[in-house]
């Protein structure tokens, strides 16, 4: 090798390329993992991204329950998914790469640390025989490098001491990895600075394992294996790295500025809805009033008692914590008072899988509420659509006076991927004045002729003194009844309300030929597989198009119909078949539910794979 | 009569009353509209924020906002609107089954927050909605609809309670004594912060005469003692018994049996609430000698102002929250 | 008129009687009906009753929102509801008379206690001239009685002072019915007697008024329109009146006692569920474990650590406590322990009209939980029926090592009728042995391999110590476990064992042609309206029949079979069409929905109208 | 060793224990089955229910019964299994955030009601499991992923509040002291009734050394202080401050500037709850001198006990249930 060659190494050019980060959750890997990801965002790329972490919160070192994993799509156009199986697997011990090898194709890469190869951490990973020496990685592209010695070498200078010295040991691995793909480490050694400061031996450690792990890249002749993804041809515009939850926050505090109300979110801290509030609380300077409270129903109740008072209510959870504020919604609903309920959902039945992603709520936000009460709900595709998915979460709340669902899940949480940022002076202004008095009788229960939403008439408002309950009341007035026809009317009218709001969402939309043989209708998180999977049949010459609904109740107005031009219809979801359910029963069509119930999301594969199977008549397994 | 900027009729709604005949529930009600109606606060700034209960169905009858909410939900629903906005004088109307069963929770909590609102608690020993079945603080071997052989479950007191909660005022008085009612009403008006005031309310279907010790012609005088702040307590138709608090507790002693200086001082702004606490354990409920009064009323800023004040101050080091700066705050790249 | 038409006056035999009784809530109408009613059981009629009364415990005296009225169906053959129109009123108030009087058809009887038409009355009651005067009940058979003024009289010399003289009217009012419909005046006057002891001046007062009103029917020319109903030829056995929440009770504590395990009811009073919870606090004796506790959570929370125990944990409540427990419920689910949930429906959303009947948490307890998590779900048709879907609540409960919904609703729970007493020896033993340690490795999460039950360690048991959760757990050893293909296993796993509870129930049954032009569907408390509707449509030639689903979850195995054999299906709900909505997804038939959402039951006639308009094809409403 | 039943690894089950490395955790996990292989109880009549958090994972490593159950409602499980069979030994784990945020109302009625549960509560100051924000026992101020301008909620002191609910055993030890962990975890077990030990527990990770005032080396001899019943109460290395009790609370003083007799004599089964109250007062969490040991012990009917004692009562009146009276008890007709 010459000089030159080592400057300006040949590198294959890769449209896309798949690398998941596996370690011991104290290994960092969700760092690394992210710095990467910034890193390759920077230089342009489309991405998605997929941290994979578990539940406790340090599980033991070394064994399989404890390994968090973070992998990440790079790729010159735009993806939708992270990647179904790793082009690159990086393994920071015996248990990470136990627990992911599975998923690595033959001739995949491989990339070891061989250091934490040694025999105990090669029984608590269940190794009988060490596989960097037992030939059973044969049919892998292996590579090693003896990342803890060469790190302890890297940072020897820097102040570090003892065992701490080896806590760098991902940014070697990072060093190395960048190298191989051609990032650039500017961005990472800026990060580490901003974080602990130029001075700190914590900051300067990792720098100095960051550049070891670069140069060992350039200097060791095993790493030739040497790729280079280049930019995307992505939209123009301004570009950020975002996630679901990010993109939530900061959507709702849009909303409530488009909605011209401070926004009061009420909360208790549950896994993966947490760092919403965690978000918030950072933004006081907004006006946001963040309030941890008790439990779940009292988090719903302050969101919905400073909606009475003229908030923009909003009260985020995941499963469990919207199972126990059904009742107050339930009296939200009944007041008909705007509130935002975001449900990130987790694998589920009871505390199920904490960490996992799952889809298995939408019965419970369509139907869990006792007595008549439909609620509008909102899901966005992907993490980056969340943002506006919030926005509108707020517009319907506010416009028609009701509570409404915004649903998440794990994935969409914590993936991040490019979001192109909106002109957000373009957000419709979507506030709706509070009543005052104008001499007549004030009437709380009329309704807006159009949209069917009562005033709002907040405290503090001079000659509109008024009681709102969760007692049946009679139209207008609003007083207690308990008059039959009453009744009727204002379940009628509490439920065309909500009907009326399939009036002012986007009609669905095909991607795929308008009519054909098969669709595919998802919602939610599962969009990038489904996207990818029917793109991909449908290269392959299958007759595939592709729905994703973003407003799950009502239901856009054209859905129906779309759904009737096709022969077939599928529904991958991540549950045991809950839209399906849904279409089945308001369209009567004999949909095809493709279930998921594994605390994972879709592959592409799988997509294609079932559509494949559906069109050429080998996959028989009707609805249900 | 003063010309006070209100009467009791504009703070009556049109809503025809429907509390049992003889409920106590009446008389509590006369007390607040009549309360409310001397102060200058306007009676659009008032909001009524009850749970589910007999008692609860008090906001529909006052003319001011309102919300007649969930079963023990009021606090938490109280607490959004009052730190929400500041200027709102928020109040609780609750039930002890309201308040101490299925809302006991957000009772400690809302206290320990000094949430500014002031909480109600018609005390009547008994589930009236739901027809007299016994309550968390009805008295031991209570014999109901669901206890018939007397209920097991040690009773809560309510002021014990609420101070070992942190709370910063709590007080209790009587439906009857509408005078007595009207001067916790206003201390705990202007209370900033979270006031609890217990009211022993009659339930004359459910629970009949169960404060008859307290308010009964013969027995009041003997059992009622009188919490006043710097006074030393002394009760009794001759002021002949007294209070003595020390390490083993608060006792009554035979005024004539102490030296005055070894009466009980009453001091409801002790930071130390020990003494309050004390006080509230010399009786279990309206069965003897009881205290009633103001027995802790100390100050610590309230929650919503505290929520505000940090505002302000996020506001003054970060200036105002704009969200094209928001969204770029994680760094961004530029396609073109 | 002899003496001898006085000693025994001319009766008209009438098949079947509907009286209607309404006064102030204060005024014991329920009571009086209640007493009519037993009289008339006592006598062999069959009935039906339907109490209807207001949330306040004593409205204000004289008003509409006051009125309590209790109506009773009697007859000579098998009547399956308290009628549809009265065919006597009794009204104590202008009050109650305003409230009721729409639904007498003209010619009906009209009794009034005159005395209470003065100015006062009549203006709460928002009449502006006297109805008795003004010529608006002449369309009506008008019998007034100065009742008060008869019963002071009555009761001068039994002791009662003042205004309580005027509380035994309805004792009077109760005398001159018994006299009209030839109903014995002795079981009331024992009543009275076990009630207040014999010297008590109340009891003395009652019965004093209740002979003044008999004697009043004897004596006065006015009452000439005498009606007997003669004893029902009802199938041989022993007979009681009893309402729906007694037989629950009833039925829980058989059904605990078939299964040979100590109750345990764990609750916290609601209407209309409380009433379970006070009679179950009556049995000590039976080992009933009652626990009123802080809230709906605990409740479940109690019975859920007693079935834990080893005992059969039972927790009752209505709407918005089934929305409270939800949580819990899906622990219970994912920790497959047995349970019993009882929801006492009532008019919702939110508190809504808690005295009011309603059927709309179908799809709350069908699908209100976080997760896949499937539940089964019993529904009694009547009051009697209750007791034995208790006994199967409970036995599903433990077969299945599951918590089980048993739906109620609130007139099932409050209404009565004529049970035919079972044969309690007859009731199998549905118990199922506790594990015991056997040498064997102990597998919490294997399972039965018919039912797929697992097996039920109790706390004590030696050798059999283990750990159950929340969290998923691995199949067998019950292991914390996040392993994807486990997680999918367990999902079907615990949703197969609810599916195969079908295979140990009853198919449903059809009354009326096995095929034809109209299936009429129907769940829970609308059995009564439903068959009589369809009966009386069949009499007029029309082809139609009825089935009436007691499983909601899973459905018996023969409903899809029995759906398809009609040209259309039409399902009556007290809801916007819960059932109609399940039944479409699962057949994908388009079932007409009948919804009535008034707080009230259906009618008798409001079905055959629907079913005739629906074969004439007048009425084209379609589902949904 | 003496001959005991058992030995510690009889209580460890097979599951590996998964807290981070220094977890407070560990140490009481060894306390309590060192403490379980004392005694005679055959360990399949203990049951350990939790709630959900780092502490709830407890049952899992216990090899006993257990129940891992959801967030805040291991108190309520553990009544029914209390209720149901009054023979077992039922034990509740709980985190600060599980048994007095989400779980507070449960826990307020379990004391009060005297439920036979063992309740340890492991009180970290954090929410450990959802990885760090505050909790209701977090000192004002303290600056969180939530809370990043610092806690404005007014901490519960768990003592406070147990005592106020009338529980009738409130212990509080230190998971580092393992000697003085294993006498509590006695001293509940022998009480008939519910008993709560809030046991201090160092979350290395997210609130590390929050107890340090009270294990570090230096601190600990000035402001522990230990309470044994029938002593007077003296803390320091030589004893130097003592604790008076009167009618202001309790105070620490100079052993020095007091009479012996004014010393205040620890008796924590007085039925007068107020001394165990103030001497809860003296901290407001481990940031100065703070009592440890046992605050209150006194005796009521256990809950399960006295719901046994009514069906048995019951039985005696009225002879075993027969279901085919119960079915006609409200009189019969005979068709035929
Ligand atoms: C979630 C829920 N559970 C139970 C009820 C039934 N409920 C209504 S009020 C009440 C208790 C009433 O007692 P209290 O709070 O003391 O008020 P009071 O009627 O005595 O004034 C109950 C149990 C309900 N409405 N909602
Ligand atoms: C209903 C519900 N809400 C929220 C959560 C999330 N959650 C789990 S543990 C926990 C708090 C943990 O703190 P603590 O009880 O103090 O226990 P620690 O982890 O500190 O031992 C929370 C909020 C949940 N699992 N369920
Ligand atoms: S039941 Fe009791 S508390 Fe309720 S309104 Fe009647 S008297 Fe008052
Ligand atoms: S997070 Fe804290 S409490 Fe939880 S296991 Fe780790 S150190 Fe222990
Ligand atoms: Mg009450
Ligand atoms: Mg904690």
């Amino acid at each position: 090798m010459t000089e030159d060659t080592l400057e300006a190494p040949q590198r294959e050019k890769r449209d896309r390329l798949v690398l998941r980060f596996a370690g011991d959750s104290g290994d960092g890997m969700q760092l690394t993992g992210n710095r990467f990801t910034d890193a390759s965002a920077a230089m342009g790329n489309d991405l998605a991204t997929f941290p994979d972490f578990p539940s406790e919160i340090r599980a033991p070192a070394g064994t399989l329950p404890g390994v968090s994993s973070f992998q990440v799509q790079i790729a010159d156009w735009d993806i939708l998914t992270p990647g179904d199986a790793p082009d690159i697997l990086i393994a920071m011990n015996p248990a990470a790469l136990k627990a992911h090898i599975d998923d690595l194709e033959t001739g995949s890469l491989l990339l070891v640390n061989s250091d934490a190869f040694v025999e105990r951490n090669l029984e608590k990973a269940g190794y009988e025989t060490n596989p960097l020496e037992d030939g059973s990685l044969d049919s892998y592209h292996l590579m090693t490098a003896p990342m803890e010695e060469l790190t302890k070498l890297a940072v020897a200078d820097t102040g570090v001491k003892g065992r701490a010295m080896l806590r760098s040991k991902n940014f070697f691995a990072l060093g190395l990895v960048s190298w191989m793909f051609n990032r650039p480490t500017e961005s990472v050694i800026k990060w580490v600075t901003n974080k602990f400061g130029p001075e700190n031996v914590v900051a300067k450690a990792n720098i100095a394992a960051l550049h070891a792990g670069y140069n060992f890249g350039i200097t060791t002749e095993e790493f030739h294996h040497l790729f280079d993804v280049g930019a995307a041809k992505l939209d123009k515009g301004q570009y950020t790295n975002i996630t679901g939850n990010q993109a939530i926050a900061w959507g709702l505090i849009a909303g409530a500025e488009a909605a011209k109300l401070p926004l009061l979110y009420g909360s208790y801290p549950i896994t993966p809805a947490s760092s919403i509030l965690e978000e918030l609380a950072k933004h006081k300077n907004f006006g946001v009033r963040t309030l941890q409270v008790e439990d779940e129903i009292a988090a719903v109740g302050v969101a919905l008692g400073g909606s009475f008072a003229g908030h923009l209510g909003v009260t985020g959870t995941s499963g469990p914590g919207v199972a126990l504020k059904s009742e107050t919604i339930s009296l939200a609903f009944q007041v008909e008072l705007p509130l935002v309920i975001v449900n990130v959902q987790r694998a589920g039945p009871s505390t199920g899988m904490p960490t996992k992603t799952e889809q298995a709520d939408l019965l419970l936000v369509m139907f869990g509420r006792h007595g008549e009460a439909p609620l509008p709900i909102v899901a966005p595709a992907t993490p980056a659509e969340a943002f506006m998915s919030a926005v509108e979460a707020c517009r319907l709340a506010v416009q028609y006076m009701t509570p409404v669902i915004l649903m998440s899940d794990g994935y969409i949480a914590n993936s991040s991927e490019p979001w192109r940022l909106p002109d957000t002076d373009e957000i419709a202004d979507m506030s709706r004045p509070f009543a005052t008095a104008d001499g007549s009788e004030f009437l709380p229960y009329s309704r807006d002729p159009e949209t069917l939403a009562r005033p709002w008439a907040i405290p503090g408002t001079p000659g509109l003194e008024h009681r709102i309950g969760g007692l049946e009341h009679a139209n207008l007035t609003g007083n207690v009844s308990y008059d039959p026809r009453n009744h009727e009317l204002m379940t009628k009218l509490r439920a065309d309300k909500i009907d009326r709001i399939a009036d002012s969402i986007k009609p669905v939309e095909v991607d795929g030929p308008e009519s054909g043989e098969l669709l595919v209708v998802g919602w939610g998180s599962t969009f990038g597989a489904i996207r990818a999977g029917t793109r991909n049949a449908r290269k392959a010459g299958h007759s595939v198009s592709h729905v994703h609904i973003r407003h799950l109740n009502p239901f856009p107005s054209n859905l129906g119909e779309v759904l009737s031009k096709y022969d077939k219809v599928m529904v991958p979801e991540l549950n045991s078949g809950q839209l399906a359910l849904i279409l089945r029963a308001k369209y009567l069509i004999d949909v095809i539910s493709y279930p998921k119930i594994q605390g994972l999301p879709f592959k592409a594969a799988e997509i294609s794979g079932k559509v494949i199977g559906i069109l050429a008549g080998t996959d028989s397994e009707a609805g249900q | 009569m003063t010309d006070t900027k209100y009467t009791r009729s504009d703070f009556q709604s049109d809503q025809e009353v429907r509390w049992c005949p003889g409920c106590g529930d009446y008389t509590i009600l006369a007390s607040v509209q009549n309360f409310l109606a001397t102060l200058e606060k306007d009676k659009h700034n008032h909001v009524f924020i009850s749970g589910i209960g007999c008692a609860s169905r008090f906001p529909y009858y006052v003319d001011t906002y309102g919300m007649h909410s969930i079963h023990g939900r009021a606090p938490a629903i109280a607490t959004g609107v009052a730190t929400a906005n500041p200027d709102l004088t928020v109040w609780v109307v609750s039930g002890d089954g309201d308040a101490l069963s299925i809302g006991g929770n957000h009772l400690i909590h809302t206290m320990r927050r000094n949430v500014n609102i002031k909480m109600l608690l018609f005390n009547n020993q008994i589930y009236g909605l739901t027809k007299g079945q016994y309550s968390p603080t009805s008295e031991l071997g209570k014999r109901t609809k669901t206890s018939p052989m007397g209920s097991l479950d040690q009773p809560f007191n309510p002021t014990s309670l609420a101070i070992a909660s942190e709370a910063t005022f709590v007080a209790r008085t009587i439906d009857m004594d509408r005078n007595h009612t009207t001067k916790m009403l206003q201390a705990a008006y202007e209370h900033d912060g979270a006031a609890l005031i217990e009211i022993y309310q009659n339930c004359n279907v459910f629970n009949d005469k169960a404060f008859v010790q307290l308010t009964g012609r013969e027995e009041r005088d003997t059992n009622r003692i009188n919490l006043e702040a710097g006074q030393p307590i002394k009760f009794g138709a001759n002021q002949e018994f007294a209070v003595v608090v020390d390490g083993n507790g608060a006792r009554i002693v035979a005024t004539a049996d102490v030296a005055e200086a070894d009466i009980h001082v009453h001091n409801p702004s002790n930071p130390d609430p020990s003494a309050a606490f004390a006080l509230s354990r010399l009786s279990h409920g309206p069965y003897g000698p009881t205290p009633i009064g103001i027995f802790r009323d100390v100050n610590r800023p309230s929650y919503g102002d505290q929520v505000q004040q940090q505002l302000v101050e996020a506001h003054a080091k970060k200036g105002p929250g704009n969200i094209k700066d928001l969204i770029r705050s994680g760094g961004f790249w530029t396609v073109d």
